[in-house]
């Protein structure tokens, strides 16, 4: 196995288990219909929201796709396969991440502005959510992976996931949406974004490392 | 003593309710999680000598 | 004077949930040697192999692999190893040329499709890994025993789902493999038929 | 020399002998320390010119909101020594310490809503301090929860330690996103402690507070640490004399 052979052959098995990311995509699009549906479909609630409504999704929709990260190479035996390949488990690991992020946001952000435009999300708004998603979510990945390794020898891990993972996830929360606010109040959106990719730079620092230590740990039992 | 009677000190200037639930909730939790730690401290030490013994 | 290639274990201590497996076990497989550890259900054959990998910790002792009279990192260990465990390690929805390119990605058309020859599963080159029997898959994670030049083959249960045609030619393998020079080392219940490994006891 | 000891420490036989003899001492002396400390602070020291008597809470609310972040720091600090070199000891040591860094992560909120009610008028407001103790808490239930869900030992342990340490690394950055959030919403932050005026008589009630309670955690901890200690070093012959000769 090379570098290589394992980028171009988990890219192919994405694509062939594409109907999984679609039903990420789709699952995003229906929390955020909940909010129209459920609060209110008035311009005057929505429009402010907007923001927070498409990144609460954002984050429900990438904890499932990370929940399930693993777990079909984990019981087939291809993340063993990875661990005894005489290839660096974390740049494995980090690579996969990069694959599954690139393709669940990519699509995610394709049809975020359409998304906007159904929830009254200002046109000039829509620049910083698309930047605060495409600097926000690799480190939901990244962090996510951690906690994905750990609780993958259970069988109903998504509920505890979720425990596990929503105080990691706070701090991107809060900075994107912060981003989002500020340029609706008139102000500067870049110190919140920078704020953001500063946490990736450090999910990307730790992240790989720590997501190795944590599926050997789950490989080993 | 801040307070010149019993009385007034029961009444904590009227944020009695307040200062007395706080205080009775603390000391509730924090007997809980000790005896707890007792009891199973315990437990463990009988269920080790009774293994012991039956070996 | 030892040979050029050889694996040896010192003194190994292996636990596996708080019960001990095995307690300074030391065994030396030289080149063009084969050992069969065989051992009871839960004897902990499958985790020895797996200590051997770096998947599970030891308790004590080494694990030593040397290769021209240089010993080896991990790395550089696993970089000549191929592991057959109990689960193939294959995608479900790759086709099993795909597979094995995943692999072997320098292997040539020509090379894959004499590998599946061998386990008479030519028929199968574009099938989806999903749309296969068990034994199929086994024999489809078997044909990376031809495709890869690795010295040190760690086979757990090869055997487990084969049919009489499939381990004759697993057993071809292994011969072919001694012969040129490799170490294997195999669990299994079953002993080989054509040639006779040394056995080791794990109790 | 110093090092030496520390890696005595780690071993569990070492740290049996050694908290046998200290953890009793340090948890009653704590416990007096604290009841000690109370008493005054409940009865002793002068009213607040604002809050009037509703500042006693503080007494309680600081040491434990102070606790449950220091737990967590030597949580996490635990989990790196565990990754790191495989210290038995620290394993054991988040796992009897979890639960107790829960509860006061839980008392502060408590108490803390407890004194808002006077104070700001209302249980609960999105403070930041409320917030970070509140996602703290959190924190503490999802270490709880990975180590119950988790049936192998040796995966538990380690799974606690990694999440442990993702959390101390988090915290600074959590506690960070939860400020520059609180001052986008609410401009004026309200504050239950106005610290530079607060006079001898105050503080000095509360000093020992904290440093009785933190004796009180400890010894709780090393006593919840033993029991751990027995339960897996139980095939020790040692394990097994102190249990036959010591009772219960």
């Amino acid at each position: 196995m090379t570098y290589l052979s394992f980028v171009k052959y988990e890219c192919l098995a994405l694509y062939r288990n594409k109907q999984n990311l679609f039903n990420a995509l789709l699952f995003f699009v229906m929390v955020s219909l909940l909010f129209p549906l459920g609060v209110s479909s008035e311009e005057a609630f929505l429009a402010p929201a907007a923001g927070g409504i498409i990144w609460c999704a954002t984050l429900l929709a990438v904890l499932m796709v990370v929940d399930g990260l693993f777990k079909n190479d984990f019981h087939d035996g291809g993340i063993e396969q990875l661990a005894v390949s005489g290839l660096s488990f974390a740049w494995l690991m980090l690579l996969k991440v990069m694959i599954h992020w690139l393709a669940t946001i990519g699509p995610l952000l394709l049809i975020t502005p359409l998304l906007g435009y159904m929830l009254f999300l200002p046109t000039d708004s829509l620049v910083v959510v698309l930047l605060s998603l495409l600097f926000g979510s690799p480190s939901l990945f990244l962090i996510g992976s951690i906690v994905a390794g750990l609780t993958l020898t259970l069988r109903q891990s998504a509920l505890l996931m979720l425990v596990l993972i929503l105080p990691f996830y706070l701090p991107v929360l809060v900075f994107a949406t912060g981003a989002i606010k500020a340029q609706q109040a008139g102000l500067d959106p870049s110190a919140p974004l920078a704020i953001l990719l500063a946490i990736f730079f450090l999910s990307l620092a730790i992240s790989p490392l720590l997501t190795a230590i944590s599926l050997r740990a789950s490989l080993a039992s | 003593m801040a307070f010149d009677s019993l009385a007034e000190f029961w009444a904590m200037g009227n944020y009695g309710a307040y200062v007395w639930s706080a205080y009775g909730i603390s000391f509730v939790t924090i007997a809980f999680i000790t005896l707890l730690s007792v009891v199973k401290g315990r437990k463990v030490r009988a269920e080790l000598r009774q293994r012991y013994l039956r070996d | 004077m030892q040979s050029p290639t050889s694996l040896t274990l010192k003194n190994v201590s292996l636990e596996r949930a708080e019960r001990s497996l095995c307690e300074g076990f030391c065994l030396t497989i030289q080149a063009s040697e084969a050992v069969r550890v065989v051992g009871e259900n839960g004897a902990g054959k499958s985790s020895l192999l797996k200590a051997i990998l770096g998947l599970i910790r030891l308790r004590e002792g080494d694990i030593e692999y040397c290769s021209n009279h240089h010993m080896l990192s991990r790395e550089e260990m696993l970089k000549q190893t191929l592991y057959i465990g109990h689960s193939a390690g294959l995608k479900p929805t790759l086709t099993v040329e795909e597979s094995l390119r995943y692999y072997a990605p320098s292997a040539s058309s020509a090379q894959i499709k004499s590998a599946l020859g061998i386990f008479a599963l030519a028929e199968f080159v574009h099938s989806p890994i999903k749309k296969l029997s068990a034994g199929q898959v086994r024999k489809v994670a078997l044909c990376r025993l031809c495709l890869s030049q690795k010295t040190l083959w760690l086979l757990d249960e090869p055997y487990t789902a084969l049919d009489i045609q499939a381990i004759e030619a697993l057993e071809n393998l292994m011969q072919q493999h001694l012969i040129n020079g490799g170490i294997l080392l195999l669990t299994s219940h079953q002993a080989p038929v054509s040639f006779k490994p040394r056995q080791v006891e794990l109790s | 020399m110093s090092w030496l000891w520390i890696h005595k420490l780690g071993s569990p036989k070492f740290f049996y002998g050694f908290s046998k003899r200290f953890a009793t001492p340090i948890f009653f002396s704590g416990l007096l320390f604290s009841l000690l400390a109370l008493g005054w602070g409940l009865g002793f020291a002068p009213s607040d010119y604002q809050q009037g008597d509703s500042y006693r809470i503080m007494y309680i609310h600081v040491p434990a909101a102070m606790l449950a972040q220091s737990c967590y720091l030597a949580m996490g600090i635990a989990g790196l020594v565990f990754l790191v070199w495989q210290m038995k000891m620290a394993a054991i040591f988040i796992q009897a310490v979890a639960p107790i860094g829960a509860v006061m992560a839980l008392l502060a909120l408590v108490t803390g809503s407890i004194w808002g009610k006077p104070t700001w008028g209302t249980w609960w407001v999105w403070d930041a301090r409320l917030t970070s103790v509140l996602l703290l808490w959190i924190l503490y239930m999802g270490v709880i929860a990975l180590q119950n869900s988790l049936e192998e030992k040796v995966l538990a342990n380690k799974a606690t330690a990694v999440l442990s340490l993702v959390g101390l690394i988090n915290l600074p950055i959590i506690k960070y996103s939860v400020e520059w959030w609180n001052t986008l919403h609410q401009p004026a932050s309200l504050s239950l402690i106005e610290k530079p005026t607060m006079p001898m008589e105050m503080w000095l009630p509360l000093v020992i507070s904290i440093l009785g309670m933190y004796l009180f955690v400890a010894g709780l901890t090393l006593w919840r640490m033993q029991t751990h200690v027995l339960l897996n070093e139980h095939k020790a012959s040692w394990v097994k004399k102190e249990v036959l000769n010591n009772g219960i």
